[in-house]
């Protein structure tokens, strides 16, 4: 399979602290790659090394065979990464609906457009509205993203995510902070973008049947380093990985 | 040769007239994260109030006393009354401490008139001392003498007593300085207080220093301690304090040689700081997202 | 007996409405440990109680006094001492300036807790003079620890003390919070099972800004299906 | 089309005839005064309210224009030409000057961005008093303009013209795809970046069209007065702008034209007064304490603090109204209701 995003011993460390040290990472077209580890493991911060937000120490970050390294998180989206927060990250004071269409309107490649009136940009408009309805938002299309309650704004993340319509989808712990009953929603929304669509999927996630539910393949994160890659069953049986994450729990219970 | 050591006392004396100006300044800023444009009317009020008392009794001495005690009062009043309701939130602080500051500044007018106010030296204070041919005006060093004593009192303070440590670690992070018991709200209003202090000792100071005092100074000794704080970096006093030399001296050196640009000086300064070190010569804080 | 006692506080950070019920009591001389996933509210709990994050409902009784509604230097002068997420370390300061912004007392206590944290983190006697912004994640965590400690607290609020820490770091530090558990009362916000887990007597497990589950330590290393449902590891 | 938008164009109308029906010479100068600082607090709102940017230069536009026109006008010919001529120099002036400072500053955080501005506005204001054999430094110069600008009543109906466009083209511009972005930026400017958007090329461009509309105003202001000197330059225009926009509400399309009016009328009537009472003479304190006061109680300036008042009150009736369970009609109308209320006084 074809290697779309790619990592080659990307170390970043702050003030001497290797946060992520010496990744290596392939990720192939179209598959749903989940990347677990404990708390501090590294894993938003190799997010941020994929999307842009940070540059590595050393190593280089590769999107389909092309250098990416140096790119500001502007470039990278346009060429097709884009990625959800962990901590959400829309903006207050516009309505919903505003929120994704700045991503619709970016996707579409509206970027300067002084004059023109919106209500001009009906295919942003429906897009839009589209997006909104994917992640069931569109009852409170006009209402402002700081009054949503906090599981409404991490849908809301997701659909702006959605709306970029990138190649790469990188997602911060999509559910955290959603109530039980929202889960299974957001689950099917992710299921639906990996089903219907050629999408690349990473996920961080903590919930482990999410992930082994919805996974190609796992990563594992320990300590900033990589600590296994595989199927989602080499990965449960993998003892390195027990002790290290899961807790060794299996081996105290067994 | 004579001309350039005066030049040099000249602008020592002025930069540490701007340094007390701008320490209080730096440490509001860097503790407090407030950008108060009233602090000129400090300085103002301790220049009038002083010169005033100064001319009433007689005595410098009083004169002196009178001014740090109307920074202390003012500063009181503008920490609780004004600067309170706005923390966190820059824009309303500069528009309400410009504000005070329009209003202080009117007010010197209505109390003492809307001419200028003449400022004698002092007699003890007043001549000067000749050492082959360079000609030494007793005041200036006298400005010199107490702005380094303020400099060293203040850096003893910070460095080595625990209010000054609670202070440092203030401005690094003040939620922790919370957690860990300590009451940041006063350490907050003596810090202001203490800067206002100043300010008014800078105010009395200047009065003899020039001759006569305005009352549109406010504002511009106010964005002059502005820009010292800029240059020598947010929230660091002896980033102030080099900073504030810079200033005095080459402004002192630029009115002699260069009198055409000599108002441009410190603009200029500004901007080659913040162009090649946009934190400030000696600041920690980011400025740069 | 029990020292701290959280009863339904309900929380907001601007308009998110964080804690919506959180309820836990720690005992003297025992480590409560809060667990649960990102974003459950663990943080804002400890935050909540010290004051930085001010409840809107609910008590906090420490020692048996309300101290909900305190300003967040009078709590921690109540005896609560803090060790927030990220050290907080004032970067700028030596090890022994860090301290001493602690040592509020000049008393005979709060100098032999001061030799006490000298022992028990050997590293920071070394690097006394040393500022604090040039330690190492593993020291910064010790001062950190050690800073809250000095301030004469009875129950220290630790906020993940493992994060970003090597393995072999993780166990001194957690080493020494058993060395100080019979000196004082700890509450841990952890989300390292295995450490939580060896040095906890008491979990509460926190989802969705609410306790859902408490109990024994023990119980939990039994209960391999609440550890699924609540914390993502089995 | 809108109640709003009928207010407006009553509004509009109503201020044509206003010369026609009163006559008081003062009253009409102030008039065109508010009017020409309106649009200078509106190119000002677009960097503070909309895009989130601090400057404390502003004035350099203005001042820009005001002497690009009394300079061309006393050493050239006060002919039409030379007046068109004057206004493309300022535009392409006032383009290039702010392009540059945009790109040399708009990467440094708020405050520094400030102090940067008003170092620069600085400068220019030495260069303005020192290029004496230019300028005549503080004295300033006097000109003359085309005879068609010295009729007082056809100068307020050209400054009220440029007033509507101003509105009429920001309200526009807010509304328009780029409009959004920079809202975007003010909100939360890394977002804006992961979303694919070059931020920096944004303000830049923001500073821009901010600093020529400054720069068109400034030309106005110098026409009224036929007469510049360095104060164009000076901090105090530059805190004008602040306040007007401060007063008037921050991101609103009217708030800075509600400033202005505030502002200069408070000023006007305020130095009329000194005749009555000599505490009048010290205007100014009244006009610091007018400042406080806004910050207080309506932080939101007034058009800001109306806003809110309106939505709650809306909320309240919707409250009322609005049935359990799923969204109605009702509900839906009252939404459509909001929103037209919204654009009522935010465009």
């Amino acid at each position: 399979m074809d290697t779309i995003i790619e990592t080659i011993n990307v170390t970043k460390s702050f003030d001497g602290h290797e946060a992520v040290s010496d990744v290596s990472l392939k990720v192939s077209k179209n598959e749903l790659k989940s990347i677990i580890g404990p708390n501090g493991a590294g894993k938003t911060t190799l997010f941020n090394l994929l999307s842009g937000q940070l540059k590595p120490t050393a190593g280089e970050v590769l999107l389909s065979g092309e250098h990416v390294t140096s790119l500001s998180p502007t470039y990278r989206t346009r060429k097709g990464i884009g990625r959800s927060f962990q901590i959400t990250n829309v903006f207050p004071n516009l309505t919903c609906f505003e929120n994704v269409r700045l991503a619709v309107q970016s996707k579409e490649g509206v970027y300067y457009n002084m004059l023109s009136h919106f209500t001009s940009h009906k295919k942003i408009n429906d897009l839009a509205h589209e997006v909104l309805s994917t992640v069931l938002l569109d009852s409170k299309a006009e209402e402002l993203a700081k009054n949503l309650a906090h599981g409404e704004q991490r849908k809301l993340e997701i659909a702006m995510l959605l709306a970029l319509d990138t190649e790469v989808l990188l997602l911060d712990e999509p559910t955290a902070g959603m109530s039980i009953e929202e889960v299974p929603k957001i689950l099917e929304v992710i299921k639906q973008i990996k089903e219907t669509q050629n999408r690349t999927i990473l996920l961080i996630e903590h919930k482990m049947d999410m992930v082994l539910d919805l996974s190609d393949s796992i990563t594992v994160m320990f300590n900033g380093a990589l600590l296994a890659d595989g199927k989602p069953e080499e990965i449960m049986a993998n003892e390195q990985v027990q002790t290290a994450y899961l807790g060794g729990l299996y081996n105290e219970s067994s | 040769m004579d001309a350039i050591i005066n030049i040099t006392i000249n602008g020592l004396a002025t930069g540490m007239l701007i340094f007390l100006l701008a320490a209080g300044l730096t440490l509001i800023f860097g503790l407090m994260d407030v950008l108060n444009f009233a602090h000129g009317a400090l300085f103002l009020w301790g220049a009038y109030a002083g010169i005033w008392v100064f001319t009433q009794t007689d005595s410098y001495l009083l004169g002196v006393f009178a001014a740090v005690i109307i920074g202390i009062l003012l500063g009181y009043l503008l920490e609780r009354y004004i600067i309170l309701p706005v923390y966190g939130n820059h824009i309303r602080q500069i528009m309400i401490t410009l504000g005070a500051m329009l209003v202080l500044g009117e007010l010197v007018k209505v109390v003492w008139g809307p001419n200028v106010m003449i400022a004698n030296t002092p007699a003890i204070l007043s001549g000067s001392w000749e050492f082959s041919g360079i000609l030494i005006i007793k005041y200036r060093l006298f400005v010199i003498f107490v702005g380094l004593l303020v400099f060293l009192g203040l850096l003893f303070l910070l460095n080595r007593t625990k209010l000054g440590l609670v202070v440092r670690a203030g401005v690094m992070d003040k939620e922790m300085v919370q957690a860990l018991g300590i009451n940041i709200r006063k350490v907050f209003l003596g810090v202001f207080i203490l800067g206002a202090a100043m300010a008014g000792l800078a105010g009395i100071l200047l009065g003899p220093y020039t001759g006569v005092v305005y009352a549109e100074m406010g504002l511009e000794f106010g964005l002059l301690a502005f820009i010292v704080v800029i240059i020598g970096g947010m929230g660091s006093v002896v980033g102030s304090a080099v900073a504030a030399l810079l200033v005095g001296i080459l402004g002192s050196f630029a009115s002699y040689y260069l009198p055409d640009i000599s108002l441009a000086v410190n603009m200029l300064l500004m901007l080659i700081v913040l162009i090649f070190k946009p934190s400030g010569l000696m600041g920690t804080k980011e400025a740069v997202k | 007996m029990s020292l701290l006692k959280v009863h339904n506080i309900d929380t907001n950070i601007d308009q998110y409405h964080i804690l919506q019920g959180v309820s836990f009591e720690a005992n003297q001389g025992e480590v409560t440990v809060l667990l649960g996933r990102n974003g459950a509210g663990k943080t804002t709990t400890l935050r909540s109680i010290m004051g930085l994050n001010p409840v809107r409902s609910g008590t906090i009784s420490f020692k048996n006094k309300e101290i909900q509604t305190m300003a967040t230097h009078n709590i921690a002068n109540e005896g609560i001492g803090y060790v927030p997420e990220d050290q907080r370390i004032f970067s700028g300061l030596t090890v022994e300036e860090n301290l001493k912004v602690a040592m509020k007392k000049k008393d005979e206590q709060t100098q032999k807790r001061f030799e006490y944290v000298l022992v028990l983190f050997p590293d920071l006697k070394k690097l006394l003079y040393k500022k604090g912004g040039y330690l190492s994640g593993g020291q910064k965590q010790m001062l950190s620890i050690a800073r809250a400690y000095v301030n004469n607290c009875e129950l220290l609020l630790i906020d993940e003390p493992s994060k970003g820490l090597a393995p072999i770091i993780v166990e001194k530090v957690m080493e020494s919070i058993l060395d100080m558990k019979d000196k004082t009362t700890v509450v841990l916000v952890e989300q390292n099972f295995i450490m939580a887990s060896s040095i906890g007597d008491k979990f509460y497990i926190l989802d969705d800004g609410k306790t859902v589950r408490n109990g024994k330590m023990r119980e939990l290393k039994e209960d391999e299906a609440l550890r699924r449902q609540y914390l993502g590891i089995a | 089309m809108n109640k709003s938008t009928i207010a407006l164009i009553v509004l509009v109308i109503g201020l044509i005839l206003l010369p026609f029906i009163q006559d008081s010479r003062s009253i009409l100068i102030l008039m065109t005064q508010i009017f020409i600082l309106g649009v200078f607090a509106m190119s000002y709102n677009l960097l503070l309210g909309y895009t989130g940017i601090i400057s404390f230069g502003h004035a350099m536009f203005f001042g820009i224009g005001a002497y690009s026109i009394g300079l061309i006008m006393r050493y050239y010919e006060p002919t039409y030409l030379y007046f068109l001529f004057a206004v493309v120099t300022t535009l392409i002036l006032t383009a290039i000057v702010s392009y540059l400072v945009g790109l040399l500053t708009l990467r440094l955080h708020s405050h520094f961005f400030a102090m940067f501005t008003f170092a620069i506005a600085g400068l220019f204001l030495v260069a303005a008093e020192k290029w004496r054999s230019l300028t005549l430094g503080n004295d300033g110069i006097t000109f003359k303009i085309p005879d068609f600008f010295k009729d007082r009543v056809i100068f307020y109906l050209l400054s009220l013209g440029l007033l509507v466009l101003a509105y009429l083209f920001f309200r526009r511009f807010t509304q328009s795809p780029f409009g959004k972005v920079l809202q975007a930026i003010r909100e939360n400017e890394k977002r804006v970046e992961s979303l694919g958007y070059r931020v920096f090329h944004y303000k830049i461009i923001a500073n821009v069209i901010s600093g020529m509309i400054a720069g068109l105003a400034g030309i106005f202001y110098a026409v009224s007065l036929r007469f510049v000197n360095t104060s164009v330059f000076s901090t105090e225009i530059t805190l004008d702008a602040l306040m007007m926009t401060i007063i008037g509400g921050v991101g609103t399309l009217f708030g800075p034209i509600l400033g202005s009016a505030i502002v200069q009328f408070a000023q006007y009537s305020l130095m009329d007064l000194a005749k009555v009472h000599w505490i009048f003479e010290r205007w100014v304190i009244l006009f610091g304490i007018i400042y406080i006061v806004v910050v207080m109680f309506f932080p939101s300036g007034i058009v800001g603090t109306v806003k809110t008042w309106f939505t709650r009150r809306n909320k309240q009736i919707l409250g009322k109204k609005k049935p359990e369970g799923k969204k109605s009609m009702e509900s839906s109308k009252a939404d459509a209701m909001k929103n037209i209320l919204k654009g009522e006084v935010d465009g």
